[in-house]
């Protein structure tokens, strides 16, 4: 059907708005100057001083523990959860419950775990973020396996019975392979919003070495220089990358499947 | 064999099965027909396993079946939904059974190769259920199910989503495989040409319960309930009392010609029952028969349908006959037939 | 008999370590803010066990409830604009070739993969008083605009982080109706307006409520943007709630706070249930 | 850890552990809280090698707060010397979170200018060492005032030509300052009527402001943005290369603050912190300071290695600096400067 | 009336249509038969105006349809998924396409009325789409296309989902409006006897192209090529070469009696098609006819099938017989029939 071309407008300028800033970021990369705000030539001065920086070099690191630590603990928990919760129970308020960390406010889960960290006196670190990320990025993949199991069919595991599978079998042949693009795919989430989670992090990680996130906000607050915005060309060239590498991924897997 | 004895099942306030009883023997092939929503698939999950009855037995050769886990009866499911599993190939989705009771690959690949071959898809072993069509969807189910050669095949509704030709050729499949193999068949079905001419005995429900059971012929020609009269096959039925002569006494019509099923006391309410192939059109001058004019004219390849509306009758009496049929609509005719082709029984049950 | 004992056993191995974590890790902390609420605050962070009414109080007092009233109207307004952006570019996303959808899609949330706090810099440059906007005003002899450390800033900054949260649930929404709803109603007559009105809105009304709730939740209880963007001077509930922890060490007021926010999110939540299904 | 008791005087609440001076450090490692760019880059690699320490790790916090936050929120915070500002040293004091310094374990302390070993949060140093002091004034571009500010109330009342385009901190008790003082009263005042004044003060100037800013101040005046800040005087960038960036001190006067190092009580490393401790002290490390982060530095031997510039900041001798008030911690009444600050930037 | 002309689409490498030409008659009642995926609904569409040719042109008493936008065209489309509005309730639904031309509510309420009575879904108006079976919801997307009353109505598919019995009442509805309203219909269906009974015309499609045009029984009876003989009800086929005598000449068989519907060079490939209601099973020792053993009975309430295996050809010979049939499996019998009742035609088109 014919559709409005006016409908283009917002479309094209949607796209404008989300990717300006980020095109002026890594315009400024290239800075020579000292200044964030005036181009003043072509330099990789600022690549160079991103590569020597420890602090960021380690918040990567740490991030990267931070995001695969809670990812795995989310995967696990989350997909176990979306199956008890679709399988075992009509509870509205487990449902709520498990839904929970998704819709509250990060502020809020960061303050009640540092309130509840102080109160148990823990030494906090590396592993109360990776605790507290798991929280949330449980609710997640929860919630993404479980879409995927509302869609899915019982009777396949009746089937798989019927056909004198027993109930470990099934799980194992059955079920497990049916949830996996949903358990695929809430990982994927979960990796995601932890590596770019500050808020919580910045409550709950203590005296631990930062997060990047942490980093770069400390960074900002103590002023602006060009080293962020290489920093941010960087992380935009590793999304695309990765995203470019997915895509290509899935499209295998797809042509695999045709066969 | 099977013996099914007074399993009730209710959800919520839905009454789906009500005290159902039925006994199918050994090597038979019994099908159960009757309108959607009465309570047939949820007998089939019972019989399988994966629903519990809230009252009855269910014995298989004298053993107790409501104790086994679904994966220990001797019993085949093939779903109306098919069931298959998305992330399979056909021949895994075929083999997936076999390869349950650690049977050595070599037999598995040629079982699963024969059955296949049976049901016309071997050229699509490797593709995806996705990639096939609906028919094509239900022949992997039905081979699926029947590659395991268990003691009791139940279908439901195993060719529904056939297209005419290919349905012959898998009712002549599921014959041949009930002789040869010995299967005991319990097949779902809403479609009663389908039930007629496959089944030994068909087992007609309404509501839940149990209607009549009997041959196919049997049931067609001597249904023993106004339910069973109308839902089996075409009926033209007529409510009156039972008359002295075996037939009825309309009120609209006078005396009705027909042969009581069984013993009637005369003056108890009665429907009188003729199939539309059973009906005579005759000539509007004929001396016997209740006049009425032509409604419509439908072809229907080898038979027309005629309807016939009788002064007196709110529903137009149905007639068939052969080939094309030469009458217009609007013309004069008589509707009539013999005493032999029509039944009479109790009516209001 | 077996199967319901089997269901049990299934119900305790499936539910049991999600629940405890989630019992530990959110219920517990949550009733923990929830009970400060009501008690002193220690000088250090922490409480004294001693009841007091005095959060609440607080809390009402025009100073801060102004600030609660000042967020939700942020959060409104950044919600409204973000549905205003991304309906008609969900929309368009939607009829897209699959090739073309998929890279489109992928496009609104490739921001995301960039790092949070340094998109939000982005803005400090584009904004700031020497900032790219004011540059190029200057070009034009313009006078430097005040475009920063302001409630515009806060929702700009805003409605940039969120929009793909708004984006992708309406794509959800808009891809999953069936085009022929719209054929059918063209075929009854109707003007695509009054296709859209009458059948495309409604039918998409809970992909609008899951987006909405997407961008205004974490808008309303946001401290960076504020922080970064406002200047600290146009604060919102969320920062009132960081400085209460982390700067005044006053947990009571801070969870007095935090309650405030999470019981406007109950209510829109209720509601977004409520409506949805309606819908 | 030892027993904690309250004295009456209020100074040492904890009793003083049994340290050996013997210790094997190589067997300790180091965790210290500071803030960014308050220590040289090397300072951990450096102490590694000179003190044997297994490992040396730095965290850095923003503001005091958010330091107070980390030493009081948890257990065991796993800091073992923490930089503080002098009446933070002294709440946390109070709340029996240090361990005394043991003057024994710090040869170096008598590298400390005589006037820093008396400064009123903690006289004689019995649970601090200060690293760095000084005050707090109004920083401003010489080129774009139309006149030098000489009060504090050029800041909190700013001319059109100021017009937002101030900028004052929020650090609670620095934020109070300068209305404390346009009024006359004392930075430690405890009297409400006195801060309800200022309150109104700084609620009256807000709209006005640029922002509040409490570490980036110094950018936003040599961007321009800002042509008059709050900054204390080492973070006034007067050593910017365009030199037209000054810093004054108001004549209704201001403040003495000192940045401090404590031991934290919970630490199991105690000998090594009271090396580290000693070790900044040594003139070499502690010029380090006033060098390049532009504070002076209590500590005599090394601010005579520095070479100062005649009038700049650095160039302001203990005596003089000891004119301004030094900040206590307030007990109990300090919330009321919490509060404060809360309410003001809550408007 | 509609005038189509020369209408061509294809989907990437998929014909959907190649160069269809028809012509509708005002009030006409016209059917598309033809096997799924051979283009039906993608006419439909065009017609509507879903979709755009790539060539040919569409036109309504003269006026070009392809150049109006789908709503400003008076034309109704049933859709094949029914499309019905899952937030509307069932009257909402019906009388959406009423209240777009504005009518006052007294009227659009009266006749979504009337119609709901018609499909019998009074009791469900204030339902939603989702509370009904299928079945329900198809008789509410019918209610909802014909409630506008447009000049051309096109139905894809109407009755697919209802039973035998809610099926022939829709049907007769159908007819009744074409009568009184004088609407014109067009209407896709794979069901053969659907297609029979109910259209004066029908279109038989095979693969984007039109087979053939014709009346219903002209259809059944004189099918020009082999695939309308085959695909319009049952039929057995036997090939051969055409003989002088009108009928066949067979290589395993034969002479066989027969009717060619067009001349043929004697000597040409040609093909005899017999319908099983046109065979006659006659005792093995009778003196014409093709020798063969019933292979199996199948039972279909009015009639029986036989399949009798003729040795000589791949698939059984079907016969239908009325009722019951008394054969059993294994009984020697002779197929034949009367030359009239068997049509020849030229084989390979
Ligand atoms: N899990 C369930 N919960 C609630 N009601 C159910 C459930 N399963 C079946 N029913 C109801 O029980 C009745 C019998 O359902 P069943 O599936 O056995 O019908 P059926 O005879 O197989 O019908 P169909 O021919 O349409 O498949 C129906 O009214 C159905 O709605
Ligand atoms: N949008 C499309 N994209 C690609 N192929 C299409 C599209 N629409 C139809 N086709 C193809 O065009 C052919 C004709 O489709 P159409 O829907 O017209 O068939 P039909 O005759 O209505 O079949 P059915 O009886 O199954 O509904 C089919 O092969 C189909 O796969
Ligand atoms: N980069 C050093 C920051 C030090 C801030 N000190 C503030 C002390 C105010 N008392
Ligand atoms: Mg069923
Ligand atoms: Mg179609």
């Amino acid at each position: 059907m014919r559709r409005s071309k006016l409908l283009y407008v917002p479309f094209w300028a949607t796209y404008v708005f989300l990717y300006a800033p980020i095109a002026v970021l890594v315009v400024m990369s290239f800075n020579a100057g000292e200044s964030a705000y005036t181009y003043e030539g072509f330099s990789l001065k600022w690549y160079g001083e991103l590569a020597g920086d420890d602090r960021i070099m380690n918040g990567v690191v740490n991030t990267l523990i931070v995001a695969v630590g809670s990812t795995v603990i989310a995967t696990v928990l989350g997909t176990l959860l979306a199956v008890g919760l679709a399988r075992y129970t009509r509870s509205k308020l487990l449902d709520a419950v498990s839904l929970m960390p998704a819709v509250l406010p990060d502020l809020v889960l960061a303050i009640g775990l540092l309130v509840f960290y102080g109160m148990i006196q823990l030494t906090l670190g590396l592993y109360s973020v990776i605790l507290a990320h798991g929280v949330f990025a449980m609710a997640f993949v929860a919630a993404v396996v479980r879409t995927r199991l509302s869609g899915a069919d019982t009777s396949l595991e009746e089937a798989s019975r019927d056909l004198g599978a027993g109930p470990v079998a099934t799980f194992m042949r059955i079920t497990l392979p049916q949830l996996a693009p949903g358990i695929v795919a809430g990982a994927l989430l979960a990796f995601t919003l932890s590596l770019d989670e500050f808020v919580i992090a910045f409550f709950t990680i203590g005296n631990a070495e930062p997060t990047l996130p942490i980093v770069i906000y400390s960074m900002i607050r103590f002023g602006v220089t060009p080293k962020i915005n290489a920093l941010a060309a960087i992380l935009l060239l590793v999304s695309f990358t990765a995203v470019i590498a997915g895509q290509r991924l899935t499209k295998i897997g797809e042509s695999r499947a045709q066969d | 064999m099977l013996k099914i004895d007074g399993v009730s099942r209710t959800f919520g306030d839905v009454t789906a099965l009500d005290g159902v009883s039925l006994e199918i023997g050994q090597g038979e092939f019994f099908a159960l027909l009757g309108p959607s929503g009465c309570g047939k698939t949820t007998l089939l999950r019972i019989i399988a396993g994966f629903e519990t009855p809230d009252a009855g037995t269910v014995t298989l050769d004298g053993d107790d079946l409501l104790s086994l886990q679904p994966n220990r009866r001797p019993i085949s499911l093939m779903f109306q939904s098919y069931a298959l599993f998305p992330h399979m190939t056909v021949a895994k989705n075929v083999a997936y059974g076999l390869e349950r009771e650690r049977l050595p690959r070599q037999e598995v690949r040629q079982r699963v190769g024969e059955v296949l071959e049976t049901v016309g898809l071997s050229a699509h072993a490797s593709r995806k259920p996705a990639q096939l069509s609906g028919g094509q969807r239900q022949r992997v189910a039905l081979a699926r199910s029947i590659v395991k050669r268990p003691r009791l095949l139940l279908l439901d509704e195993p060719l529904s989503a056939l297209d005419k030709k290919v349905r012959a050729d898998m009712q002549l499949e599921l014959k041949r495989l009930q002789h040869e193999v010995g299967i005991t068949f319990v097949v779902v079905t809403h479609d009663q040409e389908e039930a007629m001419s496959l089944a030994d005995r068909i087992a007609v429900f309404d509501n839940g319960q149990v209607r009549q059971v009997d041959e196919p012929i049997a049931l067609y020609e001597r249904p023993r309930s106004p339910f069973v009269a109308d839902f089996v096959g075409a009926n033209n039925l007529f409510p009156g009392v039972a008359g002295g002569s075996g037939g009825i006494e309309s009120e609209t019509f006078g005396e009705l010609a027909g042969t009581p099923l069984t013993e009637l006391e005369p003056g108890t309410e009665a429907l009188l029952a003729v199939r539309p192939e059973k009906i005579e059109l005759a000539d509007e001058n004929a001396a016997r028969g209740l006049a009425g004019s032509v409604l419509d004219v439908s072809f229907y390849g080898g038979v027309s349908h005629v309807s016939v509306d009788v002064p007196g009758r709110a529903k137009p009496v149905l007639a068939a006959v052969q080939g094309a049929a030469t009458l217009s609509v609007g013309a004069k005719v008589k509707v009539r037939w013999d005493a032999g082709d029509a039944v009479v029984m109790a009516a209001g049950q | 008999m077996s199967r319901s004992r089997g269901r049990r056993l299934g119900a305790f191995v499936f539910l049991t370590p999600g629940l405890t974590y989630l019992v530990v890790l959110l219920l517990v902390p949550l009733a923990l803010v929830l009970s400060y609420t009501v008690f002193q605050r220690g000088r250090f962070g922490g409480v004294v066990y001693e009841f007091t009414a005095e959060n609440f109080e607080r809390l009402v007092d025009p100073l801060y409830l102004d600030v609660v009233i000042g967020s939700l109207k942020i959060a409104a307004v950044t919600t409204v604009i973000a549905l205003l952006a991304g309906y008609p570019t969900a929309y368009l996303i939607a009829q897209l070739p699959r090739k073309w959808k998929t890279i489109a899609l992928v496009a609104i949330v490739l921001p995301f993969w960039t790092n949070f706090i340094i998109r939000v810099y982005a803005w400090i440059i584009l904004l700031s008083g020497p900032g790219l906007v004011n540059s190029g005003l200057k070009v034009f002899g313009i006078e430097p605009l005040e475009l920063l450390y302001n409630e515009g800033a806060i929702v700009a900054g805003l409605v940039y982080s969120y929009l793909p949260l708004m984006v992708l649930p309406l794509f959800a929404a808009i891809e999953k109706l069936d085009p022929q709803l719209r054929e059918a109603s063209a075929n009854l007559g109707a003007s695509g307006l009054t296709t859209f009105r009458k059948v495309t809105l409604p039918l998409t009304v809970p992909g609008v409520l899951t987006g909405s709730l997407f961008v205004f939740v974490p808008s309303f209880g946001n401290f960076v943007i504020p922080e970064l963007l406002g200047g600290s001077k146009s604060l919102m509930v969320g920062n009132l709630i960081r400085q209460q922890f982390l700067s005044a060490r006053d947990w009571p007021f801070g969870s007095t706070l935090a309650l405030a926010l999470i019981a406007v999110l109950l209510v829109l939540l209720v509601a977004q249930a409520w409506v949805a299904r309606r819908a | 850890g030892g027993e904690s008791s309250s004295s009456s005087d209020g100074t040492t609440v904890a009793a003083a552990d049994q340290l050996k001076p013997d210790a094997d450090l190589s067997k300790q490692s180091l965790q210290i809280t500071v803030w960014d760019g308050y220590t040289p880059k090397e300072l951990p690699q450096r102490v590694k090698e000179k003190l044997k320490v297994q490992d040396m790790k730095v965290a850095l916090h923003a503001t005091n707060e958010e330091a107070m936050n980390k030493l009081t929120a948890q257990g065991d915070s796993g800091v073992d010397v923490a930089f503080v500002s002098g009446q933070y040293a002294q709440a946390l004091n109070a709340q029996g979170l240090l361990e005394p310094i043991h003057p024994e374990l710090i040869p170096n302390l008598a590298n400390l200018y005589p006037e820093a070993t008396q400064l009123s949060y903690d006289k004689g140093n019995k649970y601090s060492v200060p690293y760095t002091w000084g005050t707090t004034g109004i920083c401003y571009r010489t080129d774009l005032v139309k006149s030098k500010p000489t009060s504090w109330n050029d800041l909190l009342k700013p001319p059109a030509w100021a017009e937002k385009k101030v900028t004052m901190m929020t650090t609670e008790r620095w934020l109070a300052l300068p209305a404390l003082k346009s009024l006359g009263y004392s930075v430690n005042t405890d009297k409400d009527e006195e801060i309800t004044k200022a309150r109104e003060l700084l609620m009256a100037q807000k709209p006005h402001l640029l922002t509040y800013d409490d570490t980036t101040f110094g950018d936003k005046l040599v961007s321009g943005e800002a042509v008059m800040v709050e900054a204390w005087d080492g973070w006034c960038p007067t050593t910017d290369p365009k030199g037209n960036i000054a810093f004054a001190v108001p004549k209704e006067g201001s403040d003495l603050w000192v940045d401090t190092m404590v031991i934290m009580k919970s630490s199991k490393n105690k000998e090594a912190a009271h090396a580290l401790i000693n070790y900044i002290l040594d003139p070499a490390i502690h010029s380090w300071a006033a060098e390049n982060i532009n504070y002076k530095v209590p500590n005599k031997a090394a601010m005579e290695k520095v070479k100062i510039a005649k009038g700049s900041l650095l160039d302001i001798p203990p005596a003089r600096l000891l004119d301004g008030e030094s900040i206590i911690d307030l007990g109990a009444a300090s919330t009321k400067y919490t509060r404060l600050s809360a309410d003001v930037q809550a408007k």
